[in-house]
């Protein structure tokens, strides 16, 4: 719980441009990116961005492609917040908040056409690679959103597309070679507390924002997304304003993840 | 922004809302307020109740209502038959549109209260999300629930090279297709739900959030005389009863 | 909520054979039918009885035949009130009202043998249509289960097969030709308050209700079905002056539906 | 209606319940009253628990208890192995019987409380709802709850040609058959559970409908006979206590 | 409810090594045994320990063998206690204690490989036959682990195969032969109140006890699981002790079964 | 019990834990306390919430805190893709962790309270719930809750013909493999979690019930050293932050 007086305190923070931890307003907390981390996983990776931690790991399973798609391969994402990541600690199906998150990952990884699905056919029209990208959120200690971008992008560059016997069976530990990746995308998102906008809030500053923008950049400085989020609003100028500046740091961001 | 020649499949301009497009408010009897929204080809009924007694009582909110909202497509809405029940597109675009809601409705006058939404998507054809937004306003109007104002909804996007209004699906299954739904309060200027899906530059996001603004405030007359339709239909009613 | 004043005298009404909007006992209120209501539904139709509005889609998908049917279509009915159709507002899997709604409307369609169903096979054993009815209650104001029974039947009426390519799948837009139908059922319900039996109750009429009868009747004046509902019980002369009354009034309906 | 020469392929006669009919109380040691009732090869097993607190307490009836049924197949209770957990048939056949159920017992006399009435059905071969609500009235009654009378309940139907008393799986297969379930309170001549499926003119419903009461009364008996029995093994079991 | 003068009745009677109904500790009630309670089933049983009550069906359906053993047939064990078993009264889906107990007699018998599941395959590596064991507790009077145990294992020695046709569907009322068993297995309880450890309580006796401990054993004497079950705990002594106790005992039931 | 020369694949004597064997706390921030735990590949993380209220409150317990156990496999933790949500064998887990837990925490102390311990497993190489079990109890004391004592867990079983500590899931693939999970207080000498798979004499268990005694008392000492070293980093911060 955090009590209305730190609550008033870090608003009246902001207003002079300040925080608590002494960053400025669009200033990101220490990221580290390690690759690699699950080894039954097809690719994996975790994100610290301060103490808010979430690992991703991709598997590989044989299956159907859509009716509607019958040469390319399909993607699957699923975001669950440990039970561990915060006080909220609730077990069960995925709630609005894990599918939110979920979807906004995957809108920015599937619009920006980062996996070249048309490689991952295997028998034309009924045997594809489906790629299951899954994200658990270990320890929530504010700004998922780009924690998890950042997760899933890494993960995505380390993932192997497994051999298969003559049966489509995988044969385990044996692989073809990397998921083929036609760009990398990464979602840097903008909060907003009362007037302020601010980058990267831990889990006591989300307390007092209203709103957030999620803006999904490409490698070549396009646009492949937008989600804003939570109960508050923004002006034209504001969400142009906050494109432009996400547009730029993203690939300062697309940079850490693809080393 | 230049005025552009587009030519559009249903022969609209790039600007145009879908024809017909129609508010109708008071279509469901029962219900406390409700609205209709057809856009073309796109139905979407909205009904609200409340506010009500929350349960269980652990839930509520001391300082305000709880506004909840239902978006459901039924299952013969689309070509293929939709399965019933939630899924994960349904529940982010119920939490998006309470979101926006939100904004608009007065819930700090109806503490420890709950007001359902319920959006009921009727026939499919692109733009639900803001079809359904719109009809909620309105149907929370209808009701009397307490606002600041009404809130339109519209999708811009582009299709074949074009940044047009209120993409058909047809459109939306262009090669180059971007869909943004946006809704928008005209006498404040805030933005209030906004998503986007697609390869686009900051300029044509700019593009697109004009085009909507202007197509939002187009609906928004539109719901304002959907209500005073309402209430004269009302007047009559009650002139009748005297 | 209905008051128990305004029960009260709904009660003294029905005792002197009087109803709250001057109609008869046996008086439907005026029934509005409209077909092809969904251009994505193969079939549709939309009920107005009074308030009361229920509508019903009709969907073809190529599926498989039940094991012990090999040579037969297959029919599942669905029933769903929908949120904004009363004050109970819930959403969720359906409930028990629904289920029984549901399968009555289902009973009477199916033991009337309405659809040609052995002519719904593709390839025998194999691949048959299944026919998928869904019923949605928009607004209940009484009288569901006639609103219902009407609409079922109209929908079905305005259904089309759709046109298969060389892979069993659909193409859109173009159709066989209209479901086979073998015959029209329509069911209608008597209601009963204390010993006072009516028919068609308003949402208000509902809430002095002890019991109902729904009576399957088929175009060729066979009965097809029978479901007493509710708490309250019939005697074995109500029911049969019932079923009679009901048996010649559904032509009339029947009549009606198939314009 | 005539006196049949009908042929059954298990040798009853047109207007008998199968063999053999057996009605047994205090069949479950746990509950509060139980009855098995078994009708040729369906064998159905009725217990009951309360009145008992209402949990979460929001749903009680200030007025009467709450009378719940569950009406169950075991998976090998079939031929074909039933899914465990209930279906749309097993939620339709409870909520019929809880209404039969409610016109007997004196739920005003236990206000703020829940009955709870667990029916399960070990064996199925046809006519498993009518043999669980005659279980069921009589484990009701071996609870000691408060009852106006028992609840005879019975099949009549059609098959080949016939009309028959309380038919069998085979017979319910039959070309042309129909089956009309029926509950009935003898004393006062109401008809509690009504329910038909199949092809048949209102004479013949009213041939069923004859038939079935004279099932009904007889089945009535043994409902009589089986807590006669019942309180008579008590009244020896305290003798013995003694 | 039992209330805390009877449990404290109990546990002075424990103490001096009496129970209320007069058995010794390591006294089983009367066991009743009855094979083939159920002609839908292709084997069945009903076990009486005293007033417990636990009923164990067959059903073999053709299924597919699990990927990692294509030659091998299936068995899935369902366990349910039915809401007339108690007045805990709950339907609905599992609960821990059902999955608990389930899991132990499945355990059990899968471990021993009581079923020579090798003999199940119908088309290698396609077809096998899916064993169900679905045990239903009709009235708990205390040690359902016993009860299930038993009834499970002759439930099994009264199954059958049936016969399939030219489709691999079943042949009603056709039988292959008997369910091929490699063994018999039975699993017995031992039961700890306190320091004091005896056998097949009531459910009153239950009341008092802090923990229980399953053995698996075979026909051949081997133990083939253990289960140490609720918050209680054992000493390595008490453990062994009770391992060589059930070892022994468990041949006269696994007599009583096979009879 | 004789010494014995047994070739491991990864090179271990049969009484050796894997390598490395690691067990770290505090390495969840928001919990109230936590724990990881890698033995081998099996990599398990820890946490624990409470105690804090129950809702709903009629499930709250007048004399002692519930402990609460959720077991889980996250889905890319295992070679085949394990779908989300509980199965059977996660429910049956939970439940033996959190029963032995009760053991050692001082839940009396705790009445009308909720402790909540999560389990995530987060790759799994055998023995993932005796390293959960280990971390549980680091966890519960890294979160200040009240124990009687720490209580380690580890397997013993048997695998190519040797009675082996700590099985490799290559080790249970063995054809003649056991597999014993064991948790143990070393302090009283209880056992207060036992399983076993697989077909054994009763001197097999009790050479594997000693060489898991021996196990749990190394993984003890670690345990210790665990929570030393995180009170060590907690004092050094606490002086940095006067």
């Amino acid at each position: 719980m955090i009590t209305q007086t730190t609550k008033d305190y870090l608003v009246r923070l902001l207003k002079r441009e300040a925080r608590r931890d002494g960053r400025k307003l669009s200033e990101w907390r220490k990221v580290v990116i390690e690759k690699g981390i699950g080894e039954n996983a097809e690719g994996s990776a975790r994100v610290k961005l301060g103490d808010t931690e979430v690992i991703v790991g991709i598997k590989m399973q044989v299956g159907e492609p859509y009716p509607d798609k019958p040469d390319e391969g399909v993607m699957i994402t699923m975001c669950e917040f440990l039970p561990m990541a915060s006080s909220s600690f609730e077990a069960g199906p995925p709630g609005e908040d894990e599918i939110e998150l979920g979807r906004v990952i995957d809108r920015g990884i599937r619009e920006g056409k980062v996996i070249d699905t048309k490689k991952l056919v295997i028998v034309p029209g009924e045997k594809v690679w489906t790629v299951f990208m899954d994200i658990y959120v270990v320890n929530d200690d504010g700004n998922l959103y780009d924690a998890a971008a950042l997760a899933a992008m890494a993960a995505l560059t380390t993932a192997k597309i497994p051999k298969l016997d003559e049966n489509y069976e995988i044969i385990e530990g044996e692989y073809e070679g990397k998921l083929p990746l036609n760009h990398a995308v990464v979602s840097l998102t903008a909060y907003k507390a009362g007037d302020v906008i601010f980058y990267d809030p831990t889990h006591q500053e989300e307390s007092i924002i209203d709103s957030r923008l999620t803006v999904g950049v490409r490698d070549d400085g396009k646009i492949v997304s937008l989600q804003k989020g939570m109960e508050g609003s923004w002006t034209e100028e504001e969400v142009l304003k906050n494109i432009e500046f996400i547009q730029k740091k993203a690939q300062t961001f697309i940079k850490k993840v693809m080393k | 922004m230049v005025a552009k020649k587009v030519k559009r499949s249903d022969g609209r301009t790039y600007d145009e809302l879908r024809k017909p497009y129609i508010i109708k408010a008071g279509v469901v009897k029962r219900a406390q307020g409700s609205a209709m929204v057809q856009s073309g080809k796109t139905i979407v009924i909205a009904a609200v109740y409340g506010p009500k007694k929350v349960i269980p009582k652990h839930l509520e909110d001391r300082d305000k209502a709880i506004l909840r909202c239902r978006y459901n497509m039924i299952t013969f809405s689309v070509k293929d038959r939709k399965k019933p029940g939630p899924d994960k597109r349904s529940v982010e675009i119920s939490k998006v549109i309470a979101n926006a809601l939100s904004r608009v409705v007065l819930l700090e006058e109806y503490p420890r209260t709950l007001i359902d939404v319920d959006l009921e998507v009727i026939q499919a054809d692109a733009g639900t999300r803001v079809a359904a937004l719109t009809a909620a306003s309105v149907a929370l109007a209808d009701a009397g629930i307490a606002m600041k104002d009404l809130m339109p909804a519209v999708a811009a996007g582009r299709a074949n090279g074009h940044i047009l209004l209120d993409l058909t699906k047809e459109e939306e299954d262009a090669e180059d297709a971007v869909d943004m739904p946006f809704a928008y309060i005209p006498s404040t200027g805030e933005i209030t739900l906004l998503q986007m899906d697609g390869i686009v530059s900051k300029e044509e996001i700019k593009e697109m959030i004009a085009l909507a603004k202007k197509g939002a405030e187009e609906i928004y007359r539109l719901q304002v005389e959907a209500l005073k339709e309402r209430y004269a239909a009302l007047a009559r009613l009650s002139e009748v009863v005297k």
